[in-house]
């Protein structure tokens, strides 16, 4: 396909739109199919071919539109309007006000919220706007056009300066400049190299990576072709979840689709850049979101992570040059590629930069998919977007970057979200996930849930995060149980220190966060539990 | 001043100016000049996985530490084998190690010649401050001639490495992950209903502990050949070349 | 402590004996054994220390402000327990003295199995008369062989099993010049 | 274990062993085909079992002891059959924060079930869901394969009784 071709398809497409009076958009995105958003569909549909209105009114299913707390939810185009929680006969009731040029009012949200208004959709700007299943709704948004421009128009090396001046860092969890990470790819010589996305979102309470990929595929894909052909690599794997059934699904039919329109493929717009995706899919080890265990699961072997040097940008896939970039950072290139570096570089703080997804959940009343521009601070998402902390109880710490990251206090809520604060604040920006957590919760529970959490997922490589992980859960089980003493907590503290300074991967060396961030801002929660004589044997932990 | 990088490296370990060439780690340096840095994963002969982390050193003017075993040394490095800093790690590892299985040396059949052991004593650890997990095994003592005690086996990996590397059958391997870990035989089966071993014992005689043993031998009878490694490994390379 | 120290020791301190207990818990006396190995020395000791209370000499009752008490065995029943408490609230210096009190050693062996597995194996899945678990005038069983250290301070640990004669008299030298010993050059785990 | 270069018969004449064969041949019998073959038996057949390792291993030419232990290191496959039914709750922070415990508690007192666990009868299976990634639904359990979400720990118990009640 060549850009003419894709700018002729895309109007097109526009023209197409016009024709119809009214457009139902409906989430199917895994938390609102889960209650059963496609029979809404299927029911709109049905209703609107009994009534011959094919040609009037579209019923299109589209990706998550953020709003997870009230779905699912039914959006009508062009009127913009939005209705929550919706069932197939409400959903044929707004049909029939629409048709009765009455729009229903009950039910609608109010999309002049701060939850929409605050937000700035760079990322997820077709998602909950297109069908994720549909390619020429893609292009009809002007999707695939940074690729053509990137293959025709540009350079490898100007792709990669282009990466590099909008100032994106990796947004997995760490904040590793991308632009770099292509440039050394790029500079590795190499006849076979590889991209890799990473999908493996195994943070317990994070969605934005799924949320994506089930709701704009193809943006992913693009920006992974893109990247092969700034890094000169002619394969890419994307691994996913397998808990992510419908983005597999998703991510499948786009590979086939993007394929059969020349977009992915060999000699990809009669240029000689050839470009083929494949997917793995992960099979339940948080581990493998650690980029070297994941090559290793992709090469088939158990999960666990090699010793770096070499890094995968020199020896990665099959020992070969490997660029590895999760789903949210290759999500970001097309906008990149199109507008230009300094386009995106204008948004945010002045070490990080654009928007940033996250997943926000807990207790907080709106939870959903948001995403917003960097340097928000922390109480602008969770009072403004969240609309604050439900059932009347008292907002008490926000959870960061999952099991690697640590709960931040209420004294924090104005600090602004970049990579550099939240880490400074003893949490990480991590891939996005936002847990709220109310004055119901107890940080030690917290801080054991976590432990939980690694001690299951540690791969059993090196012996500080194997058995330090199990020793930090026991000895947190000693504080919970009341029956803690001085020596348990500096114990606990040395662990900490052992495992963040000597664990053989990131995971291992963040696994101690959640404990230290707790201990550092609700010390008192642990002292309270230490008795002050000797201890009683302790009790039967594992 | 030619930018090339030049073939040996020059650096000091513990103060002492030391050289390496380019294959050579931080540890491979440190021995050939009599440093001994503390090591359980690591075997010559074997790949190394630093994976014990008993081998780290700490990069001077920085905070960083690596593990020599696996760690190359730049130009001009100062390396710290021995700080207080280095040796509370080392003695909480062992002392992980300890509490995770059920290492009781006193009726061992390696008591005297366990690496474990000697690591605890040298690195003066005299009790454990963790809580024993005590894990529950069950021992396989089905081969003729060697048997297999996973209450003593502390996963360096060695024996899995001896069997894929040298031996080339591949029989061992993990099974699970984090501390449900454990040695396995083929398809977790019995030793001595293996269809890939060969029988020839380097796995025992790579096994710091007694995790693996020869049958037969009482407390403290059980010493470890380790020679055939090197020459192996030697006269394999003689063969290739 | 050297011969000439300990000589001087004895000339100046002579009235201020240190007072030293001996006690075994969950242990085999294999420890005690040992420490009576020092033979000879131990009248140099006897100088030094006045044995307060010991399973070796005839006193029923532990005493109150003991300097050093050596505790041999690992804490296997809730008497041991009582008995531990009690003594570290007597004792000044607590040693745990040899693998069993420091590791849990040998009665350590009964903890992935369980009391109850344990005392079924042991009493009752036997070709015997009298197949009964012995529950009278017996103290039960903590749910797993502790270490000492686990429920109380411990001051000085002397690994070994045993520790050799030449390691405890060493190690009992030293705290009675007032040092802690360094015994790792000495002894280990299993030694 | 069979050393050939031929293909190698399925275990049993099974039509299923024929769609095991598709991946493996898709990646020409790589030993890097491991992780693959072994979703498709997962799905094919519900679990792994020791004749399917046995016969990727003999396909794939991947020693025995490597396809036990890449079979066991990841958590979605299991190696013996699950009950008619499987509960899956997913143990995510949010839906953690938002009473899944409680859910745990409700399956131990009312089935006996600990998590991994398959009642003796083999109808229920209660299995941890490592986070879905429908926390806007928190607390979220899969009930055979449907993610059902949004409920109090209270209704998710009924939603259980209910749901087993239905084929008795």
């Amino acid at each position: 396909m060549t850009n003419e071709e894709l700018i002729a398809l895309a109007a097109q497409e526009a023209e197409d739109a016009k024709k119809y009076r009214y457009c139902l958009d409906i989430c199917t995105g895994t938390g609102c199919m889960s209650s059963c958003s496609d029979a809404i569909a299927t029911a709109i549909e049905a209703e609107v071919r009994e009534r011959g209105l094919q040609n009037e009114i579209k019923v299109k299913q589209v990706g998550c539109m953020g709003l997870c707390a009230s779905g699912p939810i039914l959006s009508v185009q062009p009127l913009g309007l939005l209705y929550r929680e919706m069932t197939p006969e409400e959903g044929v009731a707004v049909l029939v006000s629409l048709l009765d040029e009455k729009p229903q009012v009950e039910k609608r949200i109010d999309t002049l919220q701060p939850f929409f208004s605050r937000q700035e959709r760079n990322v997820l700007e077709n998602t909950g706007v297109i069908d994720p299943e549909r390619v020429n709704d893609y292009i009809a948004v002007g999707g695939y056009t940074a690729l053509i421009k990137a293959i025709t128009e540009m350079t490898s090396a100007e792709v990669v300066q282009e990466v590099l001046h909008s100032g994106l860092r990796g947004r997995g969890g760490a904040g590793y400049p991308t632009g770099l990470k292509w440039s050394t790819v790029a500079k590795v010589p190499g006849e076979l190299k590889y991209v890799v996305c990473n999908a493996d979102e195994g943070d317990p309470g994070a969605f934005m990576d799924r949320s994506v990929l089930e709701s704009d595929p193809h943006r992913v894909l693009e920006g992974m072709a893109i990247a092969a052909f700034a890094v000169g690599a002619s394969q890419g794997y994307v691994y996913v979840r397998a808990e992510y059934p419908l983005a597999i699904k998703r991510v499948k039919s786009a590979i086939k689709a993007a394929e059969k329109m020349g977009l992915i493929g060999q000699a990809i717009c009669g240029t000689p850049f050839n470009f083929r995706v494949e997917v793995r899919l992960g099979a339940g080890a948080f581990v493998c979101g650690e980029e070297t265990a994941l090559l290793n699961s992709i090469e088939g072997n158990r999960g666990m992570p090699r010793l770096r040097p070499p890094y995968p940008a020199q020896s990665g896939l099959f020992g070969k040059p490997t660029l590895v970039n999760n789903v949210e950072t290759f999500a970001n290139i097309p906008g990149i590629i199109n507008n230009g570096g300094a386009w995106f570089a204008r948004i945010g703080t002045e070490k990080s930069k654009g928007t940033k997804v996250f997943a926000l959940t807990g207790k907080i009343t709106n939870t959903g998919l948001i995403e917003v521009p960097m340097g928000i601070t922390l109480r602008e998402i969770i009072y403004d977007i969240g609309g604050g902390i439900p059932n009347g109880r008292k907002f008490k710490a926000v959870q960061t970057g999952g099991p690697s990251g640590g709960c931040i206090p209420a004294e924090h809520l104005d600090t602004p979200v970049d990579y550099e604060s939240l880490k400074n604040l003893g949490s990480m920006m991590g891939s996005g996930g936002m847990v709220v957590i109310d004055d119901s919760s107890n940080m030690i529970d917290m801080a054991r849930f976590f432990m939980e959490f690694s001690m299951e997922e540690s791969c059993g490589k090196c012996a500080p995060c194997r058995v330090g992980t199990v020793q930090l859960y026991n000895l947190l089980g000693k504080f919970q149980a009341g029956i803690a003493t001085e020596e348990d907590l500096t114990t606990l503290e040395e662990l900490c220190d052992l495992m963040r300074n000597t664990s053989l991967c990131g995971l291992g060396q963040a696994a101690p966060n959640p404990i230290l961030s707790t201990l550092r801002y609700f010390r008192h929660e642990y002292l309270e539990k230490i008795q002050p004589s000797v201890a009683a044997p302790p009790e039967e932990a594992l | 001043m030619s930018p090339t990088t030049p073939l040996i490296k020059t650096f000091t370990i513990d103060g002492k100016p030391v050289s390496a060439t380019e294959d050579e780690t931080i540890l491979d340096v440190a021995r050939q000049n009599g440093i001994d840095i503390p090591t359980l994963c690591n075997l010559e002969g074997l790949t190394p996985t630093g994976q014990c982390r008993l081998c780290m050193v700490e990069i001077g003017g920085t905070n960083r530490m690596v593990p020599s075993c696996v760690a190359k040394p730049d130009e001009g490095m100062e390396i710290v084998t021995d700080s207080e800093r280095l040796l509370k790690y080392r003695r909480m590892i062992v002392e992980l190690l300890f509490s995770e299985r059920n290492h009781i040396c006193a009726v061992c059949v390696t008591n005297g010649h366990c690496e474990l052991q000697a690591m605890a004593q040298r690195l003066g650890v005299d009790h454990i401050r963790y809580g024993y997990l005590h894990p529950r095994f069950r021992l396989d003592g089905s081969h003729p001639r060697y048997e297999v005690d996973h209450n003593r086996c502390i996963l360096c990996g060695r024996c899995v490495r001896v069997c894929d590397e040298i031996e080339g059958a591949h029989t061992r391997d993990l099974r699970n992950r984090g501390i449900k870990t454990l040695v396995i035989t083929d398809f977790d089966g019995r030793w001595g209903e293996s269809a890939t071993c060969t029988n020839c014992g380097k796995c025992v005689h790579v096994c710091p502990t007694g995790a693996l043993a020869e049958k037969g031998k009482s407390v403290a009878e059980m010493a470890k050949q380790r020679h055939f490694l090197p020459y192996l490994v030697m006269r394999r390379k003689g063969l290739k070349k | 402590m050297t011969s000439e120290e300990m000589s001087e020791k004895k000339a100046t301190h002579k009235q201020e004996k240190l007072r030293l207990a001996t006690i075994w818990l969950d242990g085999c006396s294999g420890c005690h054994m040992s420490f009576l190995d020092i033979d000879e020395r131990l009248i140099e000791l006897s100088e030094l220390v006045e044995m307060v209370f010991s399973p070796l000499v005839d006193v029923k009752v532990f005493p109150e402000d003991v300097d050093i008490t050596l505790v041999e065995g690992a804490l296997g029943t809730e008497e041991d327990l009582h008995k531990l408490k009690k003594i570290r609230a007597r004792t000044k210096t607590l040693v745990a003295f040899g693998d069993c009190a420091i590791t849990a050693n040998i009665p350590s062996m009964r903890n992935p199995f369980g009391v109850e597995e344990t005392l079924k194996a042991v009493y009752l899945d036997k070709e015997a008369l009298n197949l009964q678990i012995p529950v009278e005038s017996v103290p039960p069983l903590l749910p797993r062989a502790l270490p000492l250290h686990n429920c109380v301070k411990v001051d000085v640990f002397i690994p070994g099993c045993p520790p050799s004669a030449d390691t405890i008299f060493f190690a009992l030298s030293e705290l009675i010049a007032g040092r802690t010993p360094n015994l790792m050059d000495k002894t280990r785990f299993g030694a | 274990m069979l050393i050939t270069n031929r293909k190698i018969a399925p275990p049993a004449d099974d039509k299923r062993w024929k769609i095991v064969d598709v991946t493996m041949r898709k990646q020409g019998y790589s030993p890097t085909a491991l992780i693959e073959t072994l979703h498709t038996i997962q799905e094919s057949f519900g679990h792994v079992s020791g004749e399917a390792l046995e016969y990727v291993a003999n396909s794939l030419n991947v020693p025995p002891s490597k396809v036990f232990g890449v079979a066991t290191f990841y958590n979605l496959f299991n190696m013996i059959p699950l009950g008619e039914h499987v509960i899956s709750l997913c143990t995510g922070t949010a839906c953690y924060v938002k009473g899944a415990g409680e859910v745990v508690e409700f399956m131990r007192e009312e089935y006996g079930l600990e998590m991994g666990q398959t009642t003796p009868d083999g109808k229920l299976s209660f299995v941890v869901a490592r986070c879905v990634g429908a926390c806007g639904l928190a607390p979220v359990m899969i009930l055979d394969g449907k993610v059902v979400g949004r409920l109090s720990p209270d209704q998710m118990k009924t939603r259980i009784r209910e749901w087993m009640s239905h084929d008795e």
